[in-house]
């Protein structure tokens, strides 16, 4: 039973990061794609609109990305 | 080694900032490592506390509430306050259902479930003085994993 | 219609508080709308101004960082405030590559930093007592999209 805990939290550790990076990665393509289409930088109510997630949840994952970014930054270098 | 850290958010009880409050105490429990699940639960609750201290404390005023928030060992804990009008019988407050606002979207499950996603619940309250909802979670897999 | 929303945020001055302290800030100033850039400048400025209140004001010690934030119309207003040891030339310490720590990795750019991303900066300080940093920045510069 332990083993099984184990392994769904571990599952749901992976998908913290995964899905702040997912939301990172949607947001930072939908900025592009608006970028394009308006001719100047997106608002974040027009981001929010396009990726479907609140303003709030928007900064929050790019900060997260940020951070993953620079932890793992080091170790890849 | 038990280390602790420690914040606070006060803000104006306006429904706007709710999801400023949400992502604020979710933001700072990451250091915890959570899950994802863990963070949703915790956001659950945090909002019915900051609901209640908006909808039921301040009638919808404007005035200042509060959320403390620390961190010890893999414990989180969390502290919603409203100088606002105060709970009179606390124990019938948080039965299940139990409401003063039926006529509104509310239907009298906040405290259930504040006291479903975490994993202690306490409220102090005193009439016309204010109400503190003192939430507490323990973050984390499996002891041991977590070197603190 | 000026409306007027205020938060606040306290805590320990541990470094890894700052992206606590980034969130809160990004997320309270969503509210006014701003592009990812404007957000990125607000961030750039506070995480100076907290970095600093860490290091020089607090020395590392373990104390109190005070943010608040708050919006009038278009105008996000931040003032970072420590009660650590304070400044006693500020116009000296406001100076480009001007840095009490050359040893570390700082390189006396922070002041100018906060300058180059926000409209204004303004620094109260006295020693022995604290430093305070207030930054305001006008969001939105989309002519004619907003109303305020
Ligand atoms: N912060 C508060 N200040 C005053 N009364 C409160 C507060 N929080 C809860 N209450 C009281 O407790 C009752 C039950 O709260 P809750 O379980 O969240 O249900 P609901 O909000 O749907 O009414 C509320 O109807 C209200 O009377
Ligand atoms: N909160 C503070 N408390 C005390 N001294 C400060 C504070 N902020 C800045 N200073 C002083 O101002 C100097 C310049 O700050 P800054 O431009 O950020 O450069 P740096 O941090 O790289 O030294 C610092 O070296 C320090 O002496
Ligand atoms: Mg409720
Ligand atoms: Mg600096």
């Amino acid at each position: 039973a332990g083993e099984i805990r184990r392994f769904l939290r571990d599952d749901g550790m992976l998908k913290v990061s995964r899905s702040l990076k997912e939301t990172a990665g949607r947001a930072a393509a939908a900025r592009e794609q608006l970028e394009k289409k308006l001719g100047r930088e997106p608002t974040m109510e027009e981001l929010s609109g396009e990726v479907g997630i609140t303003r709030e949840e928007i900064v929050l994952a790019m900060e997260a990305a940020a951070e993953v970014e620079s932890l793992h930054r080091p170790v890849y270098q | 080694m038990e280390q602790t850290n420690e914040m606070m958010i006060e803000f104006d009880s306006r429904s706007c900032n709710e999801s400023f409050a949400r992502v604020a105490v979710a933001a700072f429990m990451t250091q915890l490592n959570p899950t994802l699940e863990e963070v949703a639960d915790v956001k659950t609750a945090l909002s019915e506390a900051v609901t209640n201290a908006i909808v039921h404390g301040y009638e919808n005023e404007i005035k200042k509430v509060t959320v403390s928030c620390s961190i010890s060992g893999q414990v989180l804990t969390l502290t919603v306050s409203d100088k606002g009008v105060g709970i009179a019988d606390i124990a019938r407050a948080m039965e299940p259902l139990f409401t003063t606002k039926p006529d509104t979207e509310r239907c009298g499950m906040g405290f259930a479930f504040m006291e479903a996603f975490m994993d202690d619940v306490q409220v102090k309250s005193a009439v016309g003085q204010g109400t503190a909802v003192t939430m507490k979670k323990r973050i984390g897999r499996i002891a041991g994993e977590y070197h603190d």
